[in-house]
């Protein structure tokens, strides 16, 4: 992928993150960081990769912690918004 | 796997990503927005063991069992933690998730070794600085909420010359990396970021640390999309750059929730003059009272506004409050809740606690909406809040929370503390208002205190 | 560019399209229907980098028309458009 | 030019068309946002000359004259067209760029020739479908609007099997283009795609034409989107993309104003029942009344509600309304100004000419709000509107407004018609309100008549 795709892809993703969240509620401040620190646990998938191409010790060990916690981030990240978001069940249609 | 169709689900990831943030903007749709991004997640993590630029099997065992070992650990500690302790659980998985930046632009770092290209070898620097900032600066934020730690902004002298050199250095490590490679810089580097991630989080004052979580994590996203570059991901790229463009605006939003400037918060203590308060100086009165005493003063007012804080949280009092609501309303009073953004240890934090007990959605009012009626309010009952009430925010320039919006509850007629002493709440500043004379205190935990004076009302 | 790159700039400039409007009031509907015509004015840019190929003598008339019509799309969808918003001057600051 | 600057500019360029469309949508912002547009598109328009892959010089004098010619028809077009003509104005604007498209697209498959891609096969037969259906289209709904041809949806017998074979050549055409090739089969798709266009928008009742326009607008940016793709450029691409992704929200809007489908404007006419409207069947009465009869209504009411409509427009009578509202708040007399979203011929037609005669911003009532007001309204005056006002739009299925919300005036204790005719408006159908005894009516153009309506007021 060239250099300007890439910096074309990332100029748009800058606007669709602004947009998307620009209309949030004071209320779900804190689901919607939550939330989006469950996104950046997506790092996982580059721990992964890079685990499967470590060579040396080193490298595996760290590649194998990079797991390890990227893991944390996303799978505590994604259940701790849920129950967060749960509490507001049945009165989350009001406003 | 086939690499268009590889692709072409990594792309589907990525916009699941953007409906589950779109999905939790919204009160409605957010449970479900969440989910979608955690399928979207789980997908992703499926498929690329099938990453057609992989070696089939290598270290997959490993990996396995460490992604086993990751859900172990924080699952439990999402489920159990209690809502009062929330935010800094998200502080953590913030951290971890920069920390695993950080680790991932090494380990590749070290795999491409000479064949890196200038701006992989950019975007390494990138990754390992803020991802180290993130972890480090996540990780005091963490201790501070905790109370692990004081929640006063440190201080100590020379402290923004230490900052500036460590800043200093870790951007000439960086240079370093750049010009001559290798290992070593590499690790300096992230020595030094780490580093000034805790100078850089310890000046801010406690109740500021949620702006700073959110600005951490707008940075984690960045270095997620730097690693993506360097990785060739686009889904890295696009899902990085989501949270850091959205982290950057919801910080905006809450900084301006709680009435400060992104910037006043991050270097408020520089240079804020040292506070001048006669801690002690004169010995004031401060009046108590009894649950039958609190109990007359409500039984007899037409209009009484609840204002819950922290300690409610803490007390576990939203259900006893409620019951002393609705008595009140049976009697006839008309009963409101003042809902201050910044109340609790998370925004929202009130509006959760509440709707947890079943209060009814209209008897929550917002802070802009409630302060033009305190003066034709009889009593104010402040249920375990400090802060969000302290008329130090508007008098005394230069203290923690000076220029966030308050709750004006020196308008109501008479106001009643619930809380166990005489101690400061978060901002660790004194609040004035626990002198006036219209003020009662009822000292003890809050749960206690409510069913007393429910009791005492009963008994009326 | 590869093919997955202009798929994902293309998926990421719909969300960006959605978001931008999606709040836009009923008062302006017209003036944004009008700007975003021509705002696809700007197939000039197309017609002239054919024109600026065109061999033949049919290319040539063909991309010369093309050039006519997307630069009446382009300016008059622009003057037109501020044209209706030079309308509500003075008012518009009011909602 | 180098080529990455050049494409850095393009990128330029692209953002500005984001914040275009983001200004456009709020009313502080739209004009700026309209003139950020228009700077990005013109910087586009310079350094295309200077893009490293054509060959400089060639054709250039040839392309500098077309765009001067561009201009010198564009520009006075825009400048002189009056606000009553404005939506087929940016019909026929789109109609050209949709020309244009289809253009490009076609001397780029004569100069790639044999080298051309599946891919870049596929586009330009998008590109040539798409953009000839936009330019006739659009050149029909012109006429439609210019009242050139019957604004009435034209439903001929088995149309819509002539249609549907229509759409099937071009489609089987696209095919041919696609297996073999050749300039032959091009032709013959524009050539079916031009009469698609025209079959398509023919049985488009009026009142629906906007929304039409719109529609084709969003396809007209595809087509832009599909160019780029053929031609390589990142800029064409997305600025395509994102007119036709909020073409597509902002047609779905337009709809929803008007309380209608998208689908059943577009093919409405193939499913409603004929109309079974009795013309001419019994000859109704209706009351007319003068000047000053409708001066003694307005003078003793409490409450008057003015519903202006397209007549208005026509009128020009702006100004003599508001000196009428004027002189009536004078005597004491609650006046407001009921704006039905799609009265006059675009949307927020009505916001701009009052708008255009200073009348106060807190006048203006949308119809959502207007509407539970009109039981206590004593007189309603309606100004050179007819559709909005329609009950027909309630009470008979199968009409061309059926299912539109409209101002339930109704209601009101007196209704007043100004209008010039017993015509009916733009949809082409009869009035029963006209025929209500608590309607008067008083003909003649709506200027004139509110003029000796002010002075019999004045006289009073
Ligand atoms: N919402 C957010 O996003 C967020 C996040 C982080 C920080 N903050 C900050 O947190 C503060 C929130 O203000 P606040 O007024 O809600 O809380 P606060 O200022 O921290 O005050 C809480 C009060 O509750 C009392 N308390 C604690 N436990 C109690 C118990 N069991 N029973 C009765 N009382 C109890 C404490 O006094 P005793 O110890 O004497 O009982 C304390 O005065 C603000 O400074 C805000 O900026 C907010
Ligand atoms: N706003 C939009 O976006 C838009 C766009 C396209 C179509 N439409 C459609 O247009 C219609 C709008 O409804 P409307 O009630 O505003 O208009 P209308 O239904 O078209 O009625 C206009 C009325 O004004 C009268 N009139 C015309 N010139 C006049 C003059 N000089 N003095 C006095 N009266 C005059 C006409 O009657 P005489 O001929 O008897 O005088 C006619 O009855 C709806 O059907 C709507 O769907 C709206």
């Amino acid at each position: 992928m060239t250099t300007m795709a890439i910096l074309t892809i990332f100029v748009l993703s800058v606007f669709v993150g602004f947009e998307v969240v620009s209309k949030v509620s004071t209320t779900l401040h804190t689901p919607l960081m939550s939330g989006a620190n469950a996104i950046h646990g997506i790092i996982l998938v580059g721990a992964i990769l890079v685990a499967a191409e470590a060579k040396s010790t080193l490298e595996t060990t760290l590649a194998i912690l990079a797991v390890v916690l990227a893991t944390i981030n996303m799978v505590g990240g994604f259940v701790v918004t849920d129950r967060m978001l749960e509490m507001f069940k049945g009165k989350g249609g009001k406003k | 796997m086939n690499s268009n169709l590889y692709a072409l689900i990594g792309l589907g990831v990525a916009v699941s990503f953007v409906m589950a943030l779109k999905g939790l903007s919204a009160p409605k749709t957010a449970r479900r927005g969440n989910l979608i991004g955690a399928f979207g997640a789980t997908v992703a993590t499926v498929i690329v063991f099938f990453d057609p630029s992989i070696e089939e099997g290598h270290n997959t065992i490993l990996i396995i069992a460490a992604i086993a070992f990751g859900v172990i650990v924080g699952v439990p500690a999402a489920r159990k933690i209690q809502m009062t302790q929330m935010p800094q659980l998200v502080a953590l998985f913030n951290g971890v998730g920069g920390g695993a930046a950080a680790l991932v632009a090494i380990v590749e770092y070290l795999n491409l070794g000479e064949t890196a290209s200038f701006g992989e070898v950019l975007a390494t620097v990138f990754t390992v600085l803020v991802g180290s900032v993130s972890f480090s600066g996540s990780v005091i934020t963490f201790l501070k909420l905790q109370e692990l730690m004081t929640t006063r902004p440190v201080v100590f002298p020379g402290g923004r010359f230490v900052i500036a050199a460590t800043l200093a250095g870790a951007l000439g490590t960086s240079g370093w990396v750049i010009s001559s490679g290798g290992t070593t810089p590499l690790l300096v580097l992230a020595g030094l970021s780490l580093l000034f991630g805790v100078l850089f989080v310890l000046p801010v004052g406690g109740a500021d640390v949620p702006i700073v979580i959110s600005l951490l994590n707008a940075f984690t996203g960045l270095t997620v999309a730097a690693s993506g570059y360097v990785l060739q991901s686009t889904l890295l790229i696009v899902a990085g750059t989501l949270v850091g463009a959205s982290g950057t605006i919801l910080t905006r939003k809450m900084a301006e929730a709680m009435g400060r400037s992104l910037f006043g918060t991050l270097f408020g203590a520089f240079t804020a003059k040292p506070q001048a308060i006669a801690e002690g100086g004169e010995a004031r009165t401060v009046k108590s009272g009894s649950p039958d005493d609190v109990a007359i003063l409500l039984n007899y007012a037409q209009r009484v506004v609840i204002v819950p804080g922290f300690g409610l949280a803490v007390a576990q009092a939203q259900h006893t409050v409620r019951e002393l609501a609705d008595l009140l309303a049976e009697k006839g009073v008309e009963v409101a809740y003042g809902i201050h953004p910044v109340a609790g240890r998370m925004p929202g934090h009130m509006n959760v606690l509440l709707a947890e007990a079943n209060v009814p959605y209209e008897q929550l009012v917002e802070m802009e909406e409630i302060n033009p009626t305190f003066p034709q309010t009889d009593v104010v009952l402040v249920v375990g809040a400090n802060d969000v009430v302290n008329p130090a925010a508007k008098t005394t320039p230069g203290c923690p929370i000076y220029g966030m919006p308050i709750l004006d509850v020196a308008g109501a007629g008479n106001v009643i503390f619930l809380k166990r002493s005489m101690r400061p709440g978060f901002a660790g500043i004194e609040n004035d208002l626990l002198y006036d004379v219209k003020t009662t205190l009822l000292f003890g935990d809050a749960k206690d205190s409510l069913t007393k004076v429910v009791n005492a009302l009963k008994a009326l």
